[in-house]
């Protein structure tokens, strides 16, 4: 069994960025999207926590990134960057889907 | 494969409906199946016909009227909450006596047994909120 | 209508009465309880706060919906995970929370507690185990 | 004194409304003047007539309308947020070819200058919010 | 000068407690209402934070604590409760509010 | 109408594009330019997002408003307090951010900064200097 994760708001806004990584398990993966790519932002206090999470894939919707200024050179390493398409994937390649709203 | 999406919020405040609305038109350009899309709390709100959204922006209401026509979705406002925020079909507007109704084409209201059967049916539920 | 039984899960992440989410899950969890599927709810984060004693909502003029959480065992939904680390992060104890049971059929309607509490780890794992989750 | 009252979400969802409803409530039995309540972003929704909540909730369109009424209230929709949200009165059915209004008893519908010009003329502005 | 400061999310949930704190001068006021009254509670992670804020007067809504079960025995010691026709009088007694919304 | 001027703040706590906030509280700026009062804007927590370069909604299909921001020197709103630690959380500076200007008349045209990167302190001491402040 293995959960598609998907976040949505600023990790400094609100806790649901921090709740979903310390729920995450093994196998699980992550997908930031809308207010919730500010978590890849390279140098950020969360970056720590965000950069050192190991068994869990992380990715963040480009859609997103580019609508908010956020380019590869200043991402976290490590992460993929997904299309819509790519969300829809995903989405299908995991058991279920557990929005964290 | 089946999806179900869920939509809680309304249009232009927040931008889970856009993400929603992108992630079920990608669903369908893949050759994926949409069950349903259930319209829940604010979300109802995405079924009003009365929005004139600026030139220059998306018209977040007629894009999911369209993509409805296109693909012959089932979209469902939940009737609870479309009770207590103010979205009404003719049979709603006769059956609470109000004097107009206000439901965009392609939208129907119906019970929450809706997003319940939605996610027995399909495959993936995939829910977008605030 | 599949004929299967899925494992749903419902999850309350969200204190009550300053949105409406909580209500409306509730509402969700009343109806579904109604499709004979395999049903879990886990109150984590500010979820906990939807199951405070004591909840009288007569000064704000809202509904107060809290008594209806005490009607879940009579729908058959008697799995209530509720998260320890939550607890302590706010404060709060099992003590605080309502106590609510449910009545076994199978053992000639004896009362049980509905609510688990749970370590994160365990729910995780729980969340791992389902079919289908509701998020509001 | 003099308050202005900014409202910025919808009923039901949050309680802002409610809060901001007690607190214009309280002020106006307290013998202070409210200039005006001005219904912004998804506070717009506050201002339409067609909502049925259940028997046993507040009603919380028609609790505004009410309070209007008693004190002879000034409560204003944005233009704008309304148009994006679907809060119609005669004017703007006309304007943007609508068949049908769904604004509410004691609300009108005017432009953002009225929020800035609330917030000039009263000694304070109170805003309720997400 | 001085500011009533108002908060009504969650502590747990989103930062605006946290960043309203951290900004209110002293003189300024605090009132929590809404889900933010859930910052008074005794023994959670952020009592420190709440309690051992000096020169800045908190205030509780009353309303918005007993629709949500916090009782008086469970408040953090020093914060005053006040009814809507209080929120009203602090508003007027402060030369303006600021809403952390 | 009042003649007097008052000193007018608009708080900006929230990022852009996942809520209309920024937007809508963007287009009050614009119209309250027209009253001649005395604008300040501020922008700490989320709300520096506001402020970064290079951002295109094209995909994601939602209104690109932050050009906008660049229009503010042309209403003479020209105090944009951005403060130092909300910027430093998240990892940026003031590079980062849009290279925003107005013209001096008094000063024959100069072209000048309209961001003030100011501390955590020095911006509540800003915000208690203010007679309004706008929150959205």
């Amino acid at each position: 069994m293995s959960i598609l994760h998907t976040v949505n708001k600023s990790p400094f806004e609100k806790s649901s960025v921090g709740s979903c990584l310390a729920h995450a398990l093994e196998g699980s993966s992550i997908l930031f999207y809308e207010d919730a790519v500010y978590a890849v932002l390279k140098g950020a206090s969360i970056e720590p926590l965000v950069a050192g999470f190991d068994g869990v894939k992380l990715y963040a919707l480009g859609a997103d990134l580019k609508a908010r200024g956020i380019t590869d050179d200043k991402m976290i390493d490590g992460i993929e960057i997904v299309d819509y398409a790519g969300f829809v994937d995903l989405s299908a390649e995991h058991d279920k889907v557990q929005a964290w709203v | 494969m089946k999806f179900s999406i869920q939509v809680n919020e309304g249009p232009y405040q927040h931008q889970a409906t856009d993400s929603a609305y992108q992630f079920t038109k990608a669903a369908l350009e893949k050759g994926h199946e949409i069950f349903r899309v259930f319209f829940y709390h604010d979300g109802v709100n995405n079924g009003t016909k009365l929005t004139t959204p600026p030139q220059d922006d998306r018209n977040i209401v007629n894009r999911w009227s369209e993509l409805a026509e296109k693909h012959d979705l089932d979209m469902v406002v939940c009737v609870a909450a479309a009770q207590r925020r103010g979205i009404v079909d003719e049979g709603e507007m006769q059956r609470n006596g109000k004097d107009a109704e206000n439901i965009a084409p392609g939208f129907r209201i119906s019970g929450l047994g809706q997003l319940i059967e939605a996610a027995v049916q399909a495959d993936r539920l995939v829910v977008f909120g605030d | 209508m599949s004929e299967d039984i899925k494992k749903f899960m419902y999850v309350n992440r969200r204190a009550p009465h300053g949105t409406i989410y909580a209500w409306e899950s509730l509402e969700v969890v009343l109806i579904g309880a109604a499709f004979d599927q395999d049903v879990s709810v886990a109150f984590f984060d500010d979820g906990v706060y939807q199951l405070l004693k004591n909840q009288d909502t007569s000064d704000i003029e809202t509904k107060n919906f809290s008594p209806t959480y005490a009607a879940l065992g009579d729908y058959d939904v008697t799995k209530l995970y509720v998260e320890q680390e939550s607890l302590e992060e706010r404060g709060l104890t099992i003590d605080d929370l309502m106590d609510l049971k449910w009545e076994d059929e199978d053992e000639d309607w004896a009362e049980k507690d509905s609510i688990r509490v749970v370590s994160r780890a365990e729910l995780s794992s729980v969340l791992d185990q389902q079919d289908v989750i509701f998020s509001f």
